[in-house]
Parts: C-alpha cells; structure tokens; sequence
C-alpha cells in the first residue's frame, strides 16, 4: 500500500480523454517519476491530484484518505506540497517571509487572524526558516525582494518553500526545465539528498531521462492519458512499448 | 477682505490686545457654547466695523448655473447694502431701514462656498463659514435636500438662515426650523396656483399621468398636484417615479401613449425637467390626440434657466415661478435695471429670491438693533413688506414660510430672445395658495420650529 | 403586446449608446492594454462637437430692432446670424437647423486630433504602468475636460435639436403591422447609426490587414510586438478610431437629451458596468451587453413593474451587474485571465 | 514601544505629535492676514483631515495589501452614518455606542458585500463592490426615504428623544461624549493668531491614532504578510495550504468597519447623514486619497485624505474678491491679468485644480506623495552627505 495511491482515474475536456483509467501507486520515501511524450496527460494528472481539477472518475487516496473534491489548501495540509515549472513565489515579499508564509501555514493551519501579533515575536519559525535557507544556500538572501531573484534562485527559494513544510509527498513539476546541465547535476543532487535525508516522498513530472534515470526508484510512463507501464528505471530502459511510444511521438 | 477676517475673533483680538505685552491671551473654555462670544451671547457676534454673510451655492454640479446666478445677486445686494450702486430694490422696499450704510452700520462683508448640491458638502461649506470666517448668516442653495441639511446646521450652531432656491414643502414644511426662513414658494402653493389656470385651460374632465423624480421635493411637489387637480375633478391615472440620475426618458414617456391619460405631468426639476420634458415632445405627446381632446404636457416648477435647456419644446407649456423678470412692478423693474446693467443679462427667480432675502436678513437685523439670531428671527417672523417684486407678502411666524402671489407662467411662443422664454399668463393672488402651518402635507400638527438658538 | 414593442425599441435606443461606447472602451483595453476612464469625456466631446458647430453657424451680428424692446426697456438687438446674410434667412436657418448632422464631418477631424493629443501626450506613457494609475491619471482627464467645457459653455443642458424634418415622430407600428406604435423619428436614425457603425468596427476588424493585426495583439500583444509591425503606430490609430467612435456617438446623441458637461461621467460609470458585464475585452460582449443592459433597464421602468418591484429601476443595471458576474465569472464573453488580477 | 518597531514607532510618534499640534499648524497665517484664507485649522476640517484619513487608512488595508480595488467602500461609509444617528436619535446622544454601532453595521454589510463579491477578483470583483454601492445610494435616495430620509438625509431633531438622554421638551440633541459636546472648543489668542481646540476634533483624533495604531501593528503582523501574499500570488498561497478567501473576507470586513468607523465618526460631529456620501464619486474619492498619497504605504492615504479634503474646503471658498485683494499690489492692469490667470481654477474651478494636481501627481510621483517626501528626504540627504564626503569615507556602508 504506497502513501499516494490513484486508481482508474479519467479525467475528459469536452470531447477529449485527457486521462483515462491511471492507476499509479508511490511508495513511501520513494521517488516515483511520471513520464510521457507531450500531451500524455502528466500536467492534468498532477492536476488532479493537488485539487487544481476533479478527475470524472476513480479515486486518489492519500494517506488512507480520499484527496478528490478537497481544495488545493486543504490537500497542501494533508502533507502534499507542490513545486511548479516556472516557480511561484511571492515576488513582492522578502526571502525571509516567503519561507515564513509556510511555516505559519503548516503551525496555524489554513487561516488565523493574527491581525495582532507580532511577526517579529515568531523566533522559532524564524529560526526554522533561516535555517532552512542555509540549507539550500541563500542565507545571505534573506532579505532580497523575491521577485529580484535569478530563475535559479527562485527555483531553489519554491524549493525551501515546500521542505519547510516537512510535507509527506513533494510534487515536483519538471524541477530542472530549462536548466544547464551543470544545475541540473545539483539540483539532482539536492533532491536526492531531500529525499535520503528528510525521508521525504517525490513524485516528479520530468522530460530529462537523466534527470529521470539518477532519481526515480519507479517510473510511470502514461501516453495518451493511460499508463503505459509501471516499472524499474532498469527495467524500463529496455522496454520495448516505451520507446515506441516516445519513437512514435518523434516519427510524427 | 482683508479685514473682513477679523470679525469673528474680534473679541478675542481685543482680549489678545489686552494681555497683548504679555503675549498670551488668557485661555477660556466654552462648553456648549461653541462660538458664544461671552460679551454679546451669540454666535459669531460681530466686532469691528464690519459683518460677514455667508453665500453658500453650488458652484459645481448640475446646479451650478443657478448657484452662478445666486452670487450675482448676493454680489448685487452686498453693493447695495454697502451703499454702492442704485441701490436696487432698497427704494421701492416697503420697509425704509436699510440706507446705504451696510448692516446696523457695520459695513457688509462677505464669503463664498460651493454647496455641490450635496448636503454634506454644503454643510462642510457653511460650518467653515461659521467657523472659520465668523458667518452670521448664512444663505443660498439650489436644492430642498441641500437646503433642510444646511438649515438644521444653522439651528444648531446659532445663526440664521435664509434659504435660497427650495421648493420642497418639507423646508418649511415637516423640517422647519425656528433659526430657518424661506422667501421662495412651495410645491402646495404650485399646486393651488397652478390647478384653477390648468383646469380654466384643459377643462375639468382630465386623466393625468405623473412622472415623479424619486425624491423628497418629487413627492412633495407630485402630493400637491395630484390633491389640488383632483379637487378640480381630476383624474390621476398613473404616478411613475423616475430616478434622479435618469437621463434618457424615453422609457417613461413612451408607456404614456398606451394609456387614456390625456395629460403629462413632470414633476421634476433642473437636468430631469429638460430631459423627460424633451422625450416627451419627440414622442409627439404635444400631437396626440386621447379622449378627443388635446394632449398637454404640465411642468409645475419652471425655471427660466433651466428651460433654456429644453428649447422649443417648453412653447405652451405650463408651470409656475416664484419671480419673473418680466414683471412690472416697481421693484421688480429696479431689481432687473440694476441686475441687468451690471451683468449684461435678466436675473433669474433664484438670483431673486436671493437677493430679496439678504435684503429682507439686512432690513430685521435693523429694524431688530440686534444681529441676535433670536432678535432676527422675531423681526422676520408675522413681517408685512411690500415692493420687492412679489407685491405684498407675509413672512409668516408660524413656520417661517413667505406668502404671496404666484405665477403661474406659460412657454412662449415667440420669444424675442433668449431670455424671453416664458410669459405670466395669471398672478394668483395669496389667498388662493394659503394654507394653514399644520396642513397634512406640511407635515400636519406635528411640525415645530423649535426654538430659536443663539448659540449660547 | 405595443408596450412590450415600444420598450424594446427604447431599450435598443438606450443600448446603442452605451453599447458604442463599451465598444470603443473596449477596443482601447483590448489593443492598448488601458483602462480609459476618460472615455465617456470623448463622448460628452463629441456631443459638445455639435453645441460648437450650431454655435458657430449661428455666430450673428446685432441688428437693433427699434420697434421692441430688451428687458432693460432699451431697443431691442436682435442677433442675426452671417448665415442669413449669405444663403437668405431660410436657406440660412435650414444650415443652421442641420447642424447636427453636419457636425457629422465637423467632429471626424476634431475627435481625431484629440484622440492623436490624448494618445500620444499622456496614454502612450501609461502603457506598462499598473492599471490604478491609468484609471487615476484618466480619471484625472476626464474631470479636467469636463471643467473646460464647463468654463465655456456652463452647467445647464444646452438644447441642440435635430433637423426639423426628423424631430417629430411617426407611426412606426404601421411599418410592423401594430397599432399606435408612435416613435421619434431620431431614435430610429440613432439605432441605425449605432448598428452601421458597429458594423463599420466589425468589418474593419475582420477584413483589412491592420484589423488582423489588431485582432491579434487582441489576443496576444507580445507577440504581435515580436513580428516587428509597428505596434505604436498603430495603437495611436486605435485609440484615434475609438475616440472617433465615442465622439459620433456624442453628436448623435445631442438631440435626444440636450448635453451638458457631466453628461460624459454619467456615461461612464455606466459603459464600465457594461464592459464588465459584457466580459472584459470583448467587443461583441460590450455590443451584446449594452443591447441587453437597455432593454432591461426599458422594462423595468414599466409602471407595473414598479409597483411591484418599488425601486427596481433604480437599480436594475446593477443588479443584472451581479447576477451576471455571479453566475458567468468573466462576464457574458470574457476572456480568461483578462483584467482578473 | 507598544509593540512597534523603531522605525514605526517614529512614524505614530511623528503622527501623534501632529494630531495634538494639527490647530496649531495648520493655521500658520495669523488672523485677518491675506493669507488666512488658506488656513485649515477650524474644527469641522480638521475633523474631517481625520475622519477621512481613518476612511482612507481603512481603504488601504484592503486595496494596499490585498490588492483588491473595491469601487463601493462608501456603502459602508454610509450605513455606518445611518446607523449611528439612529442610536443617536433612538437610545442616546453620547457618541460612544453610536460609533460602536456604526462600526458593527458596515462591518456586517462589509460581510455580506464581501462574501458575495470576493468570489470574483480584478476588475470584476471592482464593478460588483460598485454595483453594491451604487445600489445602496440609489435604494437610499429613493425607496428607503422612510429610513434613510432620502435626499434630506436625517438630521436630529426637536422631536427626537433618545431613551437615555434627558432632554427638555422641544431641545435639539447634541452630540456628545458623556456630556462633552463635541462642539466644545477652548480658544487661544496669540497676537494676531486664534487656535481653536475643539472637544470633538481630539476626540476625533484620538480614535484615528487607535486606528492608525492598529493598522501599522496589521500591516507587520502575520495576517498582514498573509494579506501581501494574496496580492502576491494567490495560486502559491492556496497551494502553501493557506484558504485566501478567508483572509481576503477578513480584509475587506475590517476596511468595511474602519469606513464605518469614519461614518460614524462624521455623524458623531456633526450630526446630519445625506445619501450621495454613499454615490459613487465618493468612493471613488477614497481611490483617490490613497493612490494620491501612497497605496500601501502606512501614512500616505492619511496625506492623501488631508490633500483632497484641503482642496475641496480651501481653494473651493477663494473667490475672485479675494484674488483682486492678494494682488493688489500689483499695477491694475495687470492685478486683472493676474486675476483672469488664475480665476480658472479656484472657486467654482477647484474641481479642475484637482484634476490637474491627480494627473500631475500620477504622472511624476506613481508612488503618491509619500514618494515625494522620500524623494525630497534622498534630496537632502545627499546633499548632506556631499557635504560631509570625510565622514562618509569613514564609515562603511550598510
């Protein structure tokens, strides 16, 4: 029984199958890649499992509880934390307080009025959040405007921004999109040592198969909105379906 | 102008005279009485040579034009008052206190507000009068609602008002104030003046469809029509009310032709008159032919300035005014000669109306010796004058309302120029459109003045 | 049933304003990204277009009259108008009658110029500023024309009628087969005016060449930027055509109800609810809403509505406001993403 | 100090100073001068500098860390003014429940408007606030006359008797705080200068600091960082675990009870409510002060309400009588010259100066006027520090 567990999901756009009947299952504390030509239906699955879409059909359990119809916060609380592909961060507030805006989100839950308290009283998530920064080497920028940040950093802050959450199941959505290979090797290296380290469950949506060979202890590979296979790196290598699926795609 | 800003503090300058060498003024606490001036117990008493009045008209707003022409003739009568000029309707005024000398001798001073026909704005506007410019009184104004807030602000703070153009029963009416005065006519006294010329022209056997503007001087003005036409016999089919932002009438008019009402009545005022007025003749309402009579169109409360706006389409239409400049009265034909050599063009009923009250303000405070707002106030009150273009007329002490003549007035039909617009076709005389201070539609019995406040 | 017609034609006469000036607001946000608060001046521009061109026809020398008098007693100066004297008095005041029409062509070029000023004085700086500060500096506009016209030209609504031939009314059930069906004559040329120059926007849009690429930035202003066409150019060119629009509309509009200075913010609140309802950026969703904002706003000043309903016509446009916005999230037509940050 | 950072704590000392000194202050021309005329420190401004500065404090808490534009905050403004001269006319004269019971009043009506309208953001979210309000001034001019007094607005009356004031038969209330009037004034004549001190205007003052307090200590607390984030970016909040609605509700419910708070505040000085507070135009004008003054900065909306209101008292009351006495001085032709130059724009005109003062402030300073004193402030500290380059050399850089 894996920690995130999706079964026969189905999700249409007017006339369109965008996924039918995906069944994938992660282990806890395991990297579990999803795969897939373009159009293969990986970004409406993340969808479907952050709240962002309600699949037509099938269930998504997380944890032993069912996500479907839960809104985007409300599964964030259950303990799944999404990392985008272009980052989404808080460009108009400091470093500092985009780590912070979690922190409170994972003490107070999904609205408190702390109309009245002090920011500065909250040593302790302070104390978290920089240390966190440390952690992924921007200590020295906690005090820039989010939005003055490289690509890079802004990536790496997303980053801190769901670790500082401890959260059960990190969704990462094409975490090294546009990267040089040089940033990818650390970004690798960085998630590995996340997911050694923290324990932390990943699901990763990615294109780079070295990205995805160095990482994942189980790849799904979906087409057309169907899993095509479930299987080990290994074993998908030598699978005769994927590479036609991913030669098909480049034959059209 | 210079000087004019000392009036008010006049007694704190003569106490910071005092203790002048030592450089402070001795401070003193008033409560409740806010601007009570412990020597002569009234607000903003005057000190010095001088007295300040305070002109508060919309200068901006769809009323500004009028709120224009109230300035020109508060301009005019402060040069009269001082002295200057021909002296305007002061010869011909009934009563003969007033000689050229300002105010009780005090030179005439005075300060300008723009009301932007709001009443918070007018009230903002007349409280820096009060406070700021030492006002001790303050007058003007386009409109009923304008005119009740600002009256109310008056009886508080302990000064009189006189109130410039207001039509609504309510001023004088279930809002009267004891502080507050009114020269201008009512929306009852439209009715009654209006209803036997209506009913001598159109006959008695009338349907009539009201168009009302959905506020208070609407409701007064329909009210009074409604009761005085159908004490003639007759018949209101239909009251509609319009909302005052309502620009384009057509959607009001056009339902009118689907019903056997044979007259329009449009109870409205400024922008709405000129605008429901429009629709309604490029309806064809003027051709139509209902009940095998003529269809006509009633405009209760005309203004001369505002009917310019609707152009040829007030020809033969029917309405009254407080004042005309046509008139040939003694004071009126003063009143337009001095006017109108000096602006170039004919005073308006609100440039009247509100010359005759600082006038009529000026006259009380002489005769009363006392710029007290109590001692005005009991000079006004039961006050018969004559000779200010309205023949004889009655301030009268119940509720503080003028009574005299009313015209009623018709569109022209060839009109010599541009100001030429309307013609009297009847003075109905002031018995006629008397009523007594407790009629149901004046607020009935109880309606108070209150008492009068001083400020103290 | 002739109620039931004659409300739809009011409402149809009401819409065409307010959907010709949604429609321009509307081709500005869409190309230019700017939200013109000052879009209802143009309009109230346009319609003083036509006070200004009656006054000119009529600019007039005094000829005393010995046999009246002014209301001073003296002589009377009649003003006779230069047209008199060049064409004869009746050919003179046939020009002078036509006047609105005229202003036609008076206001093309006038509404062009201010439009050009307007676009590259001030909007053209406001391009990549945050949408606030264009509401406040147009807004700043419109307060600012309004005041000038006002210093010229007053408070009060100045009446600019239609030609006579077209001031009355005539039987327009007649023409549809009902019965007492009386309607001005000028409402049905302003309906029509509305409908050719809708149309005139729509296949401008559709079928030239600047029409596409105006479409297309419509959609996708990068990279239309990114073709290398000369977006600037042709953003002044918009906002020169809109201005035109709003400005005809304006001239049209003068004989229905007299203009006067405020007229263009009274517009404007209300052309901003039906761009809005309409859905944000789009053109035919501020015509469609426009239409439909009329004939409900028609309907419910009904008699018996209001009986049954007290108030509902003052409220209507706003309520339908949010009803629709409720139930359609971008409006009747909007765009997603359009105006929603 | 309470709570607040040095820096903060400053800024509300500055403010403070100037709420006790504002009479002083703002009446700098002595008494009968030229220039008296431009004196702003009589109570009823004054008042309004604050009231309106709460208004606009309100208005910023929701515009300047949300983000979101609404068009109709005078609806609130308003209710809080009915429903305070009902307490006033109804239960008592004293100020204090009828300010409490404006503030409860808007805050509910800011519950239901919010409720309704924040299921919508951007523009739509504007034009539904918008319409709310639109229909709130329309109902109240009209229908609700019964309630609201339609175009006469409600004033207290000699008839009114409030359950728990004695009044004498036929005396007109007046507002007061536990028998302080708030027409009380106290009068200080120094030399040609008069300052009044006026009950109602301190008291009036005081309740801004409370409120200006409060909106600095929500502007560096937790909610508010949560309040810039939703401006931010609310698709990373939602996914952060955080619900923004609640938060967003929150917001515009308590800028609805500071709007309330002002109209309760305006009824309480001066006891009159009229319709058109709630128009359009006069939410609009809360837009104004605070993009004039500084969105979401914490003092300038209070500059941006001082300007505006400043303008609409002063410059609307000089008339041409008083141009032709300022520049008397100069030879007569060109005192009319003068005159004629500037008669546009005062009176009658002011509504152009202050179109004119929006568009320039807009064009030069998209900050608001709080961009202008920093820009004045980096001024003159560079020319401070150019003057002493040898200190600057010593010290490091920060």
């Amino acid at each position: 029984m894996g920690i995130l567990e999706v079964k026969g999901v189905g999700k249409r756009f007017g006339g369109l199958a965008a996924l039918s009947d995906v069944t994938l299952s992660v282990e806890e504390n395991s990297v579990h890649a999803i795969i897939g030509p373009n159009g293969a239906g990986k970004s409406t699955l993340l969808n479907c499992l952050v709240g962002k879409l309600i699949p037509d059909t099938g269930s998504v359990m997380f944890d032993g509880q069912s996500v479907l119809g839960r809104k985007p916060h409300e599964i964030n609380q259950m303990g799944i934390s999404r990392v985008f592909q272009t980052p989404e961060i808080f460009g108009d507030l400091t470093v500092l307080e985009n780590i912070m805006i979690p922190c409170f989100a994972k003490r107070d839950g999904a609205f408190r009025m702390h109309a009245f308290e002090q920011f500065s009283h909250e040593k302790e998530l302070i104390e978290k959040s920089e240390h966190i920064l440390e952690d992924v080497n921007m200590a020295d920028k906690k005090d820039m405007h989010a939005a003055s940040m490289s690509r890079g950093d802004k990536r790496r802050l997303e980053m801190a921004m769901c670790l500082v959450q401890d959260p059960k199941l990190l969704l990462l959505d094409e975490p090294t999109a546009g990267m040089a290979r040089a940033d990818t090797n650390n970004t690798i290296d960085l998630l590995k040592e996340i997911n050694e380290k923290r324990k932390i469950t990943m699901a990763i949506i990615e294109h780079d198969m070295h990205v995805v060979f160095s990482l994942a202890q189980r790849i799904t590979v979906l087409a057309q909105g169907t899993p095509l296979v479930e299987d080990t790196p290994d074993n998908i290598k030598g699978n005769a379906k994927v590479q036609e699926a991913y030669l098909g795609e480049s034959q059209n | 102008m210079s000087k004019k800003n000392l009036t008010r503090r006049g007694v704190l300058k003569t106490g910071a005279a005092g203790v002048g060498a030592a450089g402070l003024a001795t401070p003193t606490l008033f409560t409740g009485a806010v601007w009570a001036d412990g020597h002569t117990g009234f607000t903003n008493a005057p000190e010095g040579d001088t007295v300040t009045l305070g002109f508060n008209v919309p200068q901006s707003g769809p009323y500004a034009d009028e709120g224009a022409d109230e300035l020109r003739a508060y301009e005019l009568a402060v040069e009269h008052l001082n002295g200057g000029g021909d002296g305007g309707m002061i010869p011909t005024f009934s009563s003969k206190t007033l000689e050229g000398n300002g105010i009780l001798g005090k030179k005439v001073e005075y300060v300008t507000g723009d009301t932007q026909t709001k009443s918070d704005a007018a009230r903002a506007s007349a409280k820096s009068m009060i406070e700021k410019d030492g006002a001790i009184m303050i007058t003007g104004g386009s409109s009923s609602g304008v005119a009740v807030a600002v009256q109310a602000l008056c009886q508080e703070a302990g000064v009189i008002f006189m109130a410039g153009l207001t039509h609504s029963n309510d001023t004088t009416g279930k809002d009267r104030k004891a502080n507050g005065f009114r020269h201008f006519f009512n929306s009852y006294m439209s009715g009654a003046a209006l209803a036997p010329v209506l009913a001598n022209a159109y006959g008695k056997d009338r349907k009539a469809y009201h168009l009302t503007a959905d506020y208070n001087w609407g409701y007064t003005t329909e009210e009074a029509v409604v009761q005085a036409t159908e004490a003639m016999g007759w018949e209101t089919v239909n009251a509609v009310k319009t909302p005052l932002t309502q620009t384009d009438f057509s959607s009001y008019v056009a339902p009118v032709l689907q019903t056997d009402a044979d007259i329009l009545v449009l109870n409205h005022y400024g922008g709405n008159m000129i605008n429901s007025l429009t629709s309604a003749v490029q309806f064809g309402l003027r051709d139509k032919v209902a009940n095998g009579k003529n269809f006509e169109i009633v405009v209760p409360l005309y203004s001369r300035l505002m009917a310019r706006g609707a152009g040829a389409n007030v020809k033969g239409i029917f309405g009254s005014t407080n004042w005309h400049w046509s008139l040939t009265d003694a004071g009126s034909k003063a009143f337009v000669q001095s006017f109108g050599t000096k602006y170039g063009f004919p005073p308006s009923q609100a440039a009247h109306t509100t010359y005759v009250q600082t006038l009529l303000y000026a006259d009380a405070v002489n005769r009363a010796g006392s710029f007290n707002p109590c001692a005005v106030a009991e000079a006004l009150e039961d006050f018969e004058f004559d000779g200010l273009g309205n023949g004889k007329t009655l301030y009268r002490g119940a509720d503080h309302q003028c009574f005299k003549d009313v015209l009623v007035v018709k569109g022209k039909e060839n009109p010599t120029s541009e100001f030429d617009l309307l013609e009297v076709v009847e003075v109905t005389p002031v018995d006629q459109v008397t009523y007594d201070p407790d009629h149901p539609q004046m607020g009935g019995a109880e309606a108070t003045l209150g008492s009068c406040n001083v400020g103290a | 049933m002739e109620v039931i017609v004659l409300q739809v034609l009011n409402g149809l006469d009401k819409g065409s304003a307010y959907a010709l000036i949604a429609l321009g607001l509307t081709l500005i946000f869409g190309t230019l990204g700017v939200v013109n608060f000052a879009h209802g001046a143009l309009f109230m521009i346009g319609a003083f277009c036509a006070v200004t061109l009656n006054r000119i026809l009529s600019l007039s020398h005094e000829v005393i009259d010995p046999d009246k008098t002014d209301f001073l007693g003296n002589p009377l100066a009649v003003n006779v108008p230069y047209v008199y004297d060049w064409f004869g008095e009746a050919a003179g005041q046939g020009i002078i009658n036509w006047s609105v029409p005229l202003a036609l062509l008076f206001s093309i070029p006038i509404m062009i110029i201010v439009g050009i000023a307007m676009e590259r004085g001030l909007i053209k700086h406001f391009y990549k500023r945050p949408h606030a500060d264009q509401i406040l500096v147009t807004f700043g506009l419109a307060i600012v024309l309004a005041e000038i016209i006002k210093y010229y030209y007053g408070a009060n609504p100045i009446p600019t009628p239609a030609p006579p031939a077209f001031s009355g009314s005539f039987d327009f059930g007649a023409l549809i087969g009902l019965e007492n069906i009386i309607y001005p004559y000028w409402r049905i040329i302003y309906f029509s005016f509305a409908m050719i120059i809708i149309a005139a926007v729509f296949a401008f849009l559709q079928f030239t060449t600047f029409g596409m690429v105006v479409r297309a930035g419509m959609v996708d202003r990068e990279t239309v930027g990114m073709l290398g066409i000369n977006i600037d150019k042709r953003f002044t060119i918009m906002f020169a055509i809109a201005a035109c629009v709003a400005g005809l509309a304006g001239v049209m509009y003068a004989p229905i109800n007299s203009p006067d200075y405020n007229m263009g913010m009274h517009f404007l609140v209300l052309s901003f609810v039906v761009v809005v309802v309409g859905g944000m950026g789009s053109l035919p969703g501020a015509v469609l809403a426009g239409f439909l904002l009329g004939i409900l706003e028609s309907f419910a000043s009904l008699g018996v509505v209001i009986d049954l309903l007290p108030g509902i016509n003052q409220i209507i446009i706003y309520l339908v406001a949010i009803v629709v916005l409720l139930t359609r999230p971008r409006g009747l037509m909007g765009r997603k993403g359009v105006m929603e940050e | 100090m309470l709570g607040l950072n040095a820096k903060d704590a400053g800024l509300f000392l500055l403010v403070t100073i100037m709420v006790i000194l504002a009479p002083l202050i703002l009446n700098p021309f002595p008494e009968g001068s030229e220039l008296a005329q431009f004196n702003a420190g009589y109570p009823d401004l004054m008042q309004r500098f604050v009231i309106f500065g709460i208004f606009a404090i309100g208005f910023n808490i929701l515009f300047g860390l949300t983000g979101y534009l609404s068009f109709g905050h005078a609806a609130f403004l308003g209710v809080g003014s009915y429903a305070a001269i009902w307490m006033m006319k109804l239960l008592t004269l004293n100020v204090i429940p009828a300010i409490i019971m404006a503030v409860i009043f808007a805050g509910l009506f800011a519950l239901l408007v919010g409720f309704v309208s924040l299921r919508r953001s951007g523009i739509y979210f504007s034009i539904l606030t918008l319409a709310f309000a639109q229909m709130s001034y329309a109902l109240a001019y009209s229908v609700l006359t019964p309630l609201t007094g339609g175009e006469t607005g409600l004033q207290i009356k000699s008839t009114d008797s409030p359950l728990l004031s004695n009044l004498a038969n036929g005396e007109i209330g007046r507002a007061n705080l536990f028998g302080l009037e708030m027409g009380s004034s106290f009068e200080w004549g120094v030399g040609n200068w008069l300052f009044t001190f006026n009950a109602g205007y301190y008291i009036a003052g005081i309740v801004m600091l409370m409120a200006f307090y409060m909106s600095i200590r929500i502007f560096r607390s937790p909610f508010g960082m949560m309040l810039r984030a939703v401006k931010s970016n609310q698709q990373r909040m939602n996914y952060t675990g955080l619900n923004s609605k609640p938060y967003t509700l929150a917001a515009f419910v308590i800028s609805g009870m500071y709007a309330g708070l002002a109209g309760g505040l305006l009824v309480a000085m001066d006891t009159q409510v009229g319709p058109e507070r709630m128009f359009w135009t006069a939410s609009g004008e809360v837009v104004l002060m605070s993009i004039l003054g500084g969105v979401g900065t914490l003092i300038g909306p209070v500059l941006g309400a001082g300007m505006i209101k400043y303008m609409e008292n002063i410059i609307s009351k000089i008339n041409d009588n008083i141009l032709h006495q300022w520049f008397a001085f100069l030879p007569d032709g060109m005192e009319d010259f003068v005159v004629f130059l500037i008669h546009p724009f005062i009176g009658k005109g002011w509504h152009l100066t202050l179109g004119l003062v929006f568009m320039a402030v807009v064009i030069f300073l998209p900050g608001g006027l709080v961009e202008g004193g920093q820009r004045i402030g980096r001024l003159f500290r560079r020319k401070k520090r150019d003057g002493a380059v040898g200190d600057a050399a010593k010290t490091p850089a920060e």
